[in-house]
Order: structure tokens, then C-alpha cells, then sequence
């Protein structure tokens, strides 16, 4: 029977990587990124990485590693603040980025998951961002067309999945994983537990097993946050 | 006397109606959510993936797994929904959201929005304020009348790249509030501050309006 | 509080109903129709209804009830057999049918409901379905310009729902409920039933309560199966 | 001895893989399922939004709210996970499934195929055909080799109208398979029905192949 469980983020990859391709990354900020992945793909040291990533962590966390060790030559975020390192390589030249806005990025990772290789949009109209794209008329409307992104490589993180790869993420740290899971050739994903098969209610479903070829458990998993906000009790 | 921010909050937050589905910006925008009046149901979108924004949650109840677009911990409430990004900005960009307020350093008298970029600055990005500006019913704009140097914000042109085209539906600054029934109208000059006079708004504002 | 439970589907559909208007309505065959909506059209006897659906239902079943009586002018589906009346109809020029392929039907609900006004496929392309539509050629192969759909009303049927419309579907009584709960400017969904808000998991929703306007519950179903298959329990 | 139906759905079996996920259409196609060799995991797709389709139920198990894309009743396995029909779809047209397997009218040498409208005939609509074929990695037909009145389907060129353009894989008759490495080459004969011959294929069928 086929096993996608692989022993750790190292063996999940093994084969998958090359200098110069194009990896999806899931997570929104530093909540549900795929931190181990992220690890093996440094201690790799595969280079000339495009990453398509809503944001590129913040320094020495997240994607920050990458751009760190510089293996990143391009990034496709939508917003890039917080990282230090960051500035340094995209003010110096060294890295190339390419400004997306957050669902522009995520209807482009899902429609070259979903076979679709460009669509129209309102966002961006008159903007830097319609630069040298198409723009069309729909109902007196003017609408400019973005690409559909396929990578070579997804990496994911989920809360759990069970051995067929059926995966269900929990709250906010679903973000940009689902799509991003669609979009690659190969999608790895790391999860908090895997669950035998029959374990997930079927209707519970988020990514079905068909998107992870391969997966890791990830735990114990030391989850960062970027402002940790609260409020006090009222007294009694 | 100028509206501080929580007035100008307060003065957008008479923008909400019953049943609302609303997605704020950072900064004075998130305000508005402290200045929903009593009895009324508005949800808050959240654009990393859930409606029905909770407060801010109590020591322990934080999880990582659980933030807002500004990456702050929230809290979930009864109501509360997740989905992933995808569908997150369908709901935004295909008209489902009722209302945005954001901020901004620019808005053109012909409704251009610009709040992403200063050249020669670092550029962060636009995270997913152009898709709330082309995509959302009614866009608010809350942002002080004038820059920190006096220098107008409500102007005839932007002179910044423009987050987007023609979208701005009312702005609310500390002096007035301005507005315009569709985006083919002027903005017309609608409310004042308590003290500020008519004559206070043309002087510091190089936007025509009504 | 905003309320969103009615007391019956025609309640529901109250000042919603147009002649001449057009329907995005959820179902796969007799699987997960909105049975009680459809009934309450049919009462209200709206006339010249364009409807997108993946089905025309069977002769009195489904929306086999509005084809009888003569309601639609237009059908927008993928496949419509098992249905006489549908056929006589057709065939006599008293219905207008445009065929779209299945998954372009539901790519094309969800456009619609996305602010996507056109998306490029690969599905139909040098057959029938491409003809007077644009083709575009990405990355050496040619690919169809297909339109997003959005409708005046949308009808859908689901399990459950909590007060504030958040809604989950069961098995494949999901299917076409999801994209075109999006697509109308206004969706009624009726469901079996209708809990209070906080009985729900919040990462177990489908359809989150901002698409859902208005909903009633249609409880009890009878609901019909149109390919009753079974096998037989080896013996002991 | 031409295969019979479960002969032909058992040779397009021997293409499916440990691991693969598989769309099959109505009629012999259906039959691969029972086709699928010991220890192979094979998930069947469903198009109207289910992964890993189980076998009929049994007459206490049935329920309206699963079925197949025949509309049949099935069952659910404990893999089996549910989702809409524009996630259904997006896995289709995506190229996330591995196999489909098809019936046809007809197939041209181009790798052209016809299967879902006669002319003249009463149109009952493509259903999911045209997305299986243009999406789908690898696109197996099986039908019989010659109609009813004796003509053939493996033809030169379409006479109906095309369910997809240059899509087919594979072609697995009651007689012989041809197969093409690619969307370029011809079919080549690569196999024949017990005691049928070259011959026999080459006077019954119109269509060039190697």
C-alpha cells in the first residue's frame, strides 16, 4: 500500500529539491508555516529558491532562514515587513521581489492548482500592479489578468492528517496553506499528529488526501507569535 | 475641536448596520470595533481566514494558531467561522463584505486611494488593501486631515502610487467627514467637527468637493 | 439582531422574486436540491426564470416542477437527461438550453461569487463549447475564456445551520451548494436544521454565514434517490 | 476470442498504480473497481465531490445524500473525504488525478475523441466528460472496437462532435490496445485480444496507427 508518512522533513523531501525551483510555502506571518520543512530545506542548502509565500517571515524565523542563509533569489509576497535581512537583500539588489496583493496571490496558487492558467480582477486596476498586464472590459468594467502559479513544490503545515493525507488545519493557521497545497507538482506537508485512516469525519475534511504526496509529524511544535495582545479580567 | 481617534472611530462606527459583515484596517480603523452600538450584530472578517472577530483573548486563553491580519492574538466567539485565504478574499473580492474601513495617506477628490508605498522608502507591500478597496460595497476611509508637516491629504491628485482607482466611498478625518452617493459624484462636504468651520476644511484641503 | 430564520420558504423569498430573473441553484441530480424552494417558485408562479443548474431534475421532481409549469426560459447545465417534459420543451424551441461542461459550470458559479468576471481552461476547447468565446494561448497551449456567473438569487440546500447562517453540508449533498451559495446577489438556503450559534465547530463550517441571507428549515424530507443500488450481506 | 466487458475493464486495470487516484466513467469503465489488484491502494474519484467512492451499500445503509456521479447509491470508505463541486473540479482540472477511464463513440488517430452527442439525437449534455479529458494525466477509452452496424470507431478523423481535442492516452477495444507515449506520436498496436490478428484489426478500423 502506498505510504506517504515519511520519518522527518529531511527523508520527506528527499528527491524533490533543485537549485533554482519554485516552492509554495502555506502560513500567514510566522501562524502556520512549515517550520520543519522550512529547516530541512536550509540544512539542504538547495539555492536560487522562488518562493511564493504571503509574507517572508521575520528574521532568523519562518522563511527569515532561508533569506538568511540567502538560498532565496526571488519572493512573491504581499507584504514583507517585520525582517531586517530582508530589507538588506531586497535594498542591496540581491533578492528580487515581486509585489502581489494577498488574494491576487491566493487566487493565483489556487487557480494553477485548479488547472486555471490566468483570470481577471478588479484588484490592482490603475496601479504599479497592472504594469504590463492585459487589462479587459467585462460590463463596462475594467479588469486586468493575472497568471494562475504552479511550483515545482508545496510545503504545508496542517494540525492533523490521517495516513491516506486526508488533512484538516485548525483556526487561523489555515490561511494561505489550502491554496498554496493545490499549487505545487508535489505537496509536502508536516502535521501536529497523523490519525489512522476512519479517525477524520469525511465532512471534516480541508485538503483531501489526494493534494499531500508525503508528510511528517512536525510536533513537538514551539508555535512563535508575532504580538501577543490580551486583555485582563474584569475583578470579580 | 478636532475629532481625536477615538472620535473619528466613533464617527465611522455610525456607518454600521445591523447585519453587517465588516472587515477593519490596522491602526485607527480597528477602533471602530469598540463603537458598535448596543443591540446591533456586526461581524468582523478577518482577511487571514475568519469572521467573527473575538476580543483580544485573556492570558490564558492565547494560541498561536489564532490571530488577526495584523498578526495579533484574538480571541473566537460563538458565531466564529475559518476558511482559508482563497475563500477569504473571494468573500472580499466578490462584493460579500458590507464594509472596510482603512487608513490611508492619500485620497484624490476623484476617489483614488493611495496607502501602500512611498518611493524611496522600504516597501512592505500591500498585504490586501487593494483587494478591500476594488472588492468590498463601501470603503471608508479614516485618516487625519492634514499630514504631520500640514501638508493636505485629501487632494486633487495622489502624487503616491495608488493602492486603487476610483473606490473611496466617504472619509472621515479629525475635522469632517466627506461623502459621495456613487463614484461618478463629487465628494460632498457633510459633517464638521464640533469648531472647525467650512472655512477651516478649504484652507487645508486641495481636493475639490461640494 | 439581525435575523436571518424565516418561517417558511415563502417567506423567505418574499421581495426577491422577479419575472425574467436568474436562479443559481444547488443540487446534483435529486441529491441536496432545495426542494422547498423550488415549491415556493413554483407558487409564486415567477415566469421567464434563467436557472443554472447542474441538473433540470426528472419530470415532476426537482426543478422538473418549474419546467412543467412552464416557469423557466432558460437552462444553464451540464446534463439533463431523465427528463421528458425537459425534452418536449427542448426539442419544440419553448426552452432555451446552454450546455457547460460540469466543471466549467462550477468553476464558473464560484467566479461569479469571487468577483471574477473571466478565467481561461483547458475544458472544451476545438469542440462546440469554444465556439464564439476567446481563445488564448499560455505557455504553447490554448486555453478558453469561460465568464464568472452571478445571479439575482441563489437557492441552496444544506444540513445544518446555526442562527447566524454559518452552514455545513453532509456527504455529496454538498456538491454544486457551495459554489452557487456565492454566486447570487442574494442566497436563501433551506437546511434540516437550524441550531443555535456555538453548536457548530468553527473549523467545521462550509459555507460561512455571510454568504447565507435568509434560510428556513425544510424539515421533514423525504428525499428522493433516482439509482437505488445495494449489495447483498455475504452469508454468515 | 475478443475480451468481453470485464476482459476490457480488466486490461485498462493493469495501467492503474499503488497509489493512484482515478476517475472512471459509466458503463465498463465502472468495472475497473472490481479490476484493482490485491494490495494497490486506488482512490476512486468521484465528480460530484467525493475521494475514495466505496461499493453499494447494503439495503440498511442506504443513503440519499451519497451517491455517485452515476447517481447511484454507494457507500463511504474510512479514507473517504467529502467537498463541493468547484473543488471537485479544481482537482480535475488541476491534473490531480492520475487516470480516467472512458467510454466513447469514437476516437480519432489524433488522439480526438467523441462521446457525449449524436446530431439529430436528443442532447442530454457533456456532464464532467469534456473536464475529465482535458484535465486528467492520463486519459484511458475503453469501447468496443466497431459499432453495432459494424463501423468503426478508432477512426481517421471525428465524425461526431468532440468531447476533447488531442486528449486520449489509451484505447483499449474488445480486440486490441493501442497506446501513444505522448500527445505528439501516433497510436502504436501494442496488444491483442486471444486469437485475434493484425489483420483482423487492420481491416476493422479506419484510423492510421503504428
Amino acid at each position: 500500500m502506498a505510504n506517504k508518512h515519511y520519518r522527518d522533513a529531511a527523508a520527506a523531501l528527499e528527491g524533490v529539491l533543485f537549485n533554482g525551483m519554485t516552492i509554495c510555502a502555506g502560513g500567514f506571518g510566522l501562524c502556520g508555516i512549515p517550520e520543519r520543512l522550512i529547516d530541512a530545506i536550509r540544512e539542504a542548502g538547495t539555492t536560487g529558491l522562488t518562493i511564493a509565500s504571503n509574507n517572508a517571515g521575520i528574521d532568523g524565523e519562518g522563511l527569515g532562514k532561508l533569506l538568511r542563509t540567502r538560498q532565496v533569489a526571488k519572493m512573491i509576497s504581499s507584504y514583507v515587513g517585520e525582517n531586517k535581512e530582508f530589507e538588506r537583500q531586497y535594498l542591496s539588489g540581491e533578492l528580487e521581489v515581486e509585489f502581489c496583493p494577498q488574494g491576487t496571490l491566493a487566487e493565483r496558487c489556487r487557480a494553477g492548482g485548479a488547472g486555471i492558467p490566468g483570470f481577471y480582477t478588479k484588484t490592482g486596476v490603475g496601479t504599479l500592479v497592472a504594469e504590463g498586464k492585459e487589462v479587459k472590459t467585462f460590463d463596462g468594467e475594467d479588469y486586468i489578468l493575472e497568471r494562475g502559479i504552479r511550483a515545482d513544490l508545496s510545503i504545508i503545515k496542517g494540525w492533523k492528517a490521517d495516513e491516506s493525507g486526508n488533512l484538516i488545519f485548525r483556526k487561523t493557521a489555515r490561511n494561505f496553506n489550502q491554496p498554496m497545497a493545490t499549487a505545487g507538482l508535489i505537496c509536502v506537508a508536516e502535521v501536529e499528529e497523523v490519525v489512522p485512516v476512519g479517525s477524520l469525519n469525511p465532512d471534516h475534511i480541508h485538503l483531501p488526501g489526494i493534494y499531500v504526496k508525503r508528510m511528517i509529524v512536525g510536533s513537538p511544535y514551539d508555535k512563535k507569535i508575532e504580538f501577543r495582545m490580551t486583555r485582563a479580567r474584569e475583578a470579580a | 475641536m478636532p475629532w481625536d481617534r477615538n472620535g473619528m472611530a466613533a464617527r465611522a462606527a455610525k456607518e454600521l448596520r445591523d447585519g453587517y459583515y465588516v472587515n477593519l484596517g490596522i491602526g485607527i480603523p480597528t477602533l471602530v470595533a469598540n463603537n458598535i452600538p448596543d443591540g446591533m450584530t456586526v461581524t468582523l472578517q478577518s482577511e487571514n481566514g475568519m469572521l467573527g472577530i473575538g476580543p483580544f483573548p485573556y492570558e490564558d486563553e492565547i494560541d498561536a494558531d489564532l490571530i488577526n491580519a495584523g498578526k495579533q492574538t484574538i480571541s473566537e466567539l460563538p458565531q466564529s467561522a475559518y476558511f482559508g485565504s482563497e475563500q477569504s478574499f473571494a468573500m472580499i473580492r466578490g462584493g460579500h463584505i458590507d464594509l472596510t474601513v482603512l487608513g490611508a495617506m492619500e485620497v484624490a477628490e476623484n476617489g483614488d486611494i493611495a496607502n501602500w508605498m512611498i518611493p524611496g522608502k522600504m516597501i512592505k507591500g500591500m498585504g490586501g488593501a487593494m483587494d478591500l478597496v476594488a472588492g468590498v460595497k463601501r470603503v471608508i476611509v479614516v485618516m487625519e486631515h492634514n499630514s504631520k508637516d500640514g501638508g493636505p491629504k485629501f487632494v486633487a491628485e495622489c502624487t503616491l502610487p495608488l493602492t486603487g482607482k476610483n473606490v473611496v466611498d466617504m472619509i472621515v478625518t479629525d475635522l469632517a467627514v466627506f461623502r459621495r452617493p456613487d463614484h461618478r459624484a463629487p465628494f460632498e462636504l457633510v459633517e464638521l467637527a464640533p469648531g472647525v468651520t467650512p472655512e477651516d476644511i478649504r484652507v487645508r484641503t486641495t481636493a475639490r468637493y461640494v
